[in-house]
């Protein structure tokens, strides 16, 4: 196996990640379901969570909770955790905010559908009419 | 939903689980989880008493005026307990350099400050997942 | 140890712009609408009052940091306060404070409900707070938080009309604008992996000794940070959209997203490129003259696709696309006379565009007519606001003695001195083109002679005072811009790293 | 854990993300795509899990269910299928 091989295989968890994010990204930009694109975001971010964490991680290291009385313990990095918490946050926000606005959108236009949603707005323009 | 089953069920395992959120809180400073996580599940388990017995009754145990106020409690909270430090001459959010009694490390009442933020974002978390279930469900306005 | 008033002002300002927003929805409920509308006025002066002080002081005794928490600089969050802060502090509070006032007046009317309307002032205070934030922060990481506060903050803000058009084009705005922060998330990841640390001082420290084993990292790294902020800024090929989302919104949210959101985003791009992975690097990157060109088709595409609107709201829009291309004209011309003028041109295009929007909203709203070949006669119905109207479209253009031209001088002068003659070109023909697009706005509103007199009801005193807050700003800034254009150069000084003064 | 055990199940749950990745796209019905997004949380949580992550396995787990509880909640309202 050449060098850059095995390179790619100790460091797999960023290869996932990177693969997860082009799924997210493509998810998000090919559906014109409204709701896949959500879940396509969710995807997109965890795959950046993933990357971070990874990035922390240390083989054989144990979970940074101070042990006062094992002092040789190896702990992985914390910083990427206590930032990806904040990032989980802000992932439910952003899920919420859209959800919430997918409900809107049901409401006015009766479809969750982008393609859709957009042939109802020309041929409502074209008629000159406003949307309620 | 009329569910027999689902309902005793659901009446035996939520207050279980409103005790898992409240120690996940009350614990963020010692063990994994914290105020986020607890937020979530305590809020989860009011939102599984509106699904299995409907958004009224939900209303009932709590109203939405309520929890408004709390949301908005738990956001100034964290700002209240902020400027401890900054009331003491120290920094923002500074905690023993307030001169906050940290208590003894493992112990539940130790970390000072941590605990009672803690539990602000807890009750704030919850509710806001609460108040984004009900917007969510809510018929038309 | 005792800290100064002044090291915990800038963590005041923040804390007290996000209180008052989860005081708010409780005020609401207790008092009159009106009492929560004008206390947010007032925090919002308050923070201005903060800003300006906060800037005299640094550049009276130099950049200053803060560690809050008490933990200091590697482990903990670090607020770094230098010129940047002081000068985009001022720029929020100036630019805040009268939209503010101005949507105070109907607030509730404007967007359908009382409840809304709560939500509506919390959610434009949040968005001021995570700007701030973005102004003072000294933390990659806290860069995103603030990034994703403003981001959803600004969302819901031009969902707050609720109806089909605008909740539309926050979906789409929304779903850009998410992809944008993955970007970014990548990026700040890719420099954490790379420096193992999220300080910008601290990266800049690393990197300066180590960029060179890996420049390819380091220019993938920040091509995401370039597509993220790019995104969210509405940088040409990735502006679609910028369009939608500034003219279905109400009036006083499209001010503050064309004004200040976008250069939040734009205050966080500088701060990641400058100061964490630093000037040397950046200027020796063939990222700048990507920047530039990027810069120059923004500021003839974005105006060219202006002309062809005939909707005013949309027209400002396109119009947005095509100054935000002067800003990273500057950023990538690199220089002191570049950078002066991209923070220039921060301040003099958020007032400018802020009253062009403002009055635009008067107009259309008191004459019920949104689009130009409309507006015949309105002019001599409104005078002031069309006259307000006026001064922002000589400042937008670069007429001398409005801040517009101090802004463009200081590109002007940042092209000639890095020979790029093109950019001057480029300049001058965005001048033209601005003019091309504003000035028939105002030819129709004066000097048509319409069908029948519009009907128009009179415009309140409390958003006239708004916009002449506005026009004083813009013409002192114009007239007298020494102070201002001292405390710009500061901070693109600040950026470059001492060394590269004049 | 022995590290090569850790590694190897590692693996083994970042392929199923993207096999849970991949089968979003090919579900018509809206409702298994939402419970598929709740798999994609646990399953995240167990790679944090093996990362010595457990803080952040516990908060993926309740976000990734909160979400999925919410989601439910809109698909009763816009109906399963996707036409």
């Amino acid at each position: 196996m050449g060098e850059f091989w095995s390179r790619i295989l100790q460091n797999y968890p960023y290869v996932f990640a990177l693969a997860l994010f082009a799924i997210g990204i493509y998810t998000i930009l090919t559906h014109s379901n409204l709701f896949k694109k959500v879940i396509g975001i969710n995807i997109m971010e965890g795959s950046i969570y993933i990357l971070f964490i990874a990035a922390g991680n240390v083989r054989g290291g144990v979970a940074p909770i101070l042990d006062m009385t094992d002092t040789t313990l190896t702990y992985v990095h914390p910083l990427p955790q206590a930032l990806m918490l904040t990032g989980i946050v802000v992932s439910v926000s952003v899920t919420a905010l859209s959800l919430a606005l997918i409900m809107k959108l049901y409401r006015f236009y009766g479809t969750v559908d982008a393609k859709e949603i957009m042939r109802i707005r020309t041929e409502v323009r074209a008629n000159g009419a406003r949307i309620s | 939903m009329t569910d027999f089953v689902l309902k005793r069920m659901v009446a035996l395992v939520l207050p279980f689980v409103q005790m898992l959120g409240l120690y996940v809180i009350f614990h963020g400073h010692l063990s994994p989880g914290g105020s986020f996580s607890g937020g979530i599940i305590t809020g989860l388990s009011l939102i599984a008493f509106s699904l299995v017995f409907g958004l009224e009754r939900g209303h009932e145990k709590i109203s939405e005026r309520l929890m408004g106020l709390i949301e908005s409690f738990g956001a100034l909270w964290y700002g209240a307990m902020g400027l401890v430090g900054v009331l003491r001459g120290t920094t923002f959010l500074m905690n023993k350099g307030a001169g906050v009694p940290l208590g003894e490390p493992g112990r539940l009442f130790s970390g000072g400050l941590i605990l009672l933020i803690t539990l602000g974002v807890g009750l704030k978390v919850a509710s806001t997942m609460v108040t984004l279930f009900n917007a969510l469900m809510e018929e038309e306005e | 140890m005792a800290l100064a008033f002044r090291d915990n002002l800038a963590v005041l300002v923040v804390v007290a712009l996000l209180s008052t927003a989860y005081i708010m929805p409780l005020l609401t409920k207790i008092r009159r609408f009106r009492v929560a509308e004008y206390f947010a006025v007032a925090m919002l002066g308050l923070a201005l009052s903060g800003g300006i002080y906060l800037a005299r002081e640094i550049l009276l005794h130099g950049t200053f940091t803060y560690a809050v928490g008490g933990w200091p600089a590697p482990w903990g969050i670090e607020l770094s306060l230098d010129a940047v802060s002081g000068f985009f502090l001022i720029t929020i509070g100036v630019v805040a404070t009268p939209i503010m006032l101005y949507a105070s007046v109907d607030l509730i009317k404007e967007v359908g409900s009382r409840s809304r309307a709560a939500w509506f002032l919390t959610l434009f205070l949040l968005l001021v707070a995570a700007l701030c934030g973005l102004a003072v922060t000294g933390d990659l990481f806290n860069i995103y938080v603030m990034v994703e506060v403003a981001t959803i903050a600004s969302c819901a803000i031009v969902a707050a009309r609720n109806d089909a058009t605008s909740v539309e084009a926050t979906f789409k705005y929304l779903m850009l604008a998410t992809i944008g922060s993955g970007f970014v998330l990548l990026g700040i990841g890719f420099l954490f992996v790379l420096t193992g640390n999220l300080n910008m001082n601290f990266i800049a420290q690393e990197l300066s000794m180590s960029w060179q084993k890996y420049p390819t990292a380091l220019w993938v790294c920040l091509s995401f940070f370039m597509v993220g902020f790019g995104v969210k800024s509405a940088l040409f090929p990735l502006h679609v959209w910028l369009p939608d989302a500034h003219s279905t919104a109400i009036a006083p949210s499209s001010a503050m997203l064309s004004s200040l959101a976008i250069k939040g985003y734009i205050i966080a791009l500088l701060k990641v490129f400058y100061v964490a992975v630093g000037a040397k690097i950046i200027t020796r990157l063939p990222i700048t003259d990507i920047l530039t060109l990027l810069g120059m088709v923004a500021i003839i595409a974005g105006a060219l696709f202006a002309l062809a609107q005939d909707e005013l709201k949309r027209r400002l829009a396109f119009s947005t696309i095509s100054q935000v291309g002067y800003i990273f004209l500057g950023i990538g011309l690199g220089n002191i006379h570049g950078l002066t003028g991209t923070f220039m041109h921060i301040l003099s295009h958020a007032t400018t565009k802020a009253l062009l929007f403002l009055a635009a909203g008067a107009m259309i709203k008191h004459t019920g007519k949104s689009r130009i070949s409309e507006m015949a006669g309105v002019g001599a119905a409104m005078p002031v606001t069309v006259g307000a109207f006026a001064v922002g479209s000589l400042s937008m253009i670069g007429i001398p003695l409005f801040s517009g031209f101090v802004s463009k001088w200081q590109l002007l002068l940042g092209s000639l001195a890095n020979g790029n003659y093109l950019a001057v070109l480029v300049l001058v023909g965005g001048s033209l083109l601005a003019a091309a697009y504003l000035l028939p706005v105002l030819r129709m509103a004066f000097f048509e002679r319409p069908l029948q007199k519009p009907v128009v009801a009179n415009v309140s005193y409390v958003q006239l005072a708004a916009l002449l807050f506005l026009v004083v700003v813009i013409i002192s800034v114009g007239v007298v811009p020494d102070g201002v254009l001292q405390l710009a150069s500061e901070a693109a000084t600040a950026l470059l790293g001492l060394e590269v003064l004049p | 854990m022995n590290p090569q055990v850790t590694d190897l199940l590692n693996i083994a749950f970042l392929g199923f993300l993207v096999v849970i990745a991949i089968a979003v796209s090919y579900v018509k019905d809206l409702l298994y795509a939402a419970i598929l997004l709740g798999a994609y949380s646990v399953t995240i949580a167990l790679v944090w899990l093996l990362m010595s992550a457990p803080d952040l396995a516990i908060t993926e787990a309740a976000a990734g269910i909160g979400m999925t509880t919410l989601m439910i909640a809109v698909i009763s309202k816009i109906g399963r299928k996707v036409e």
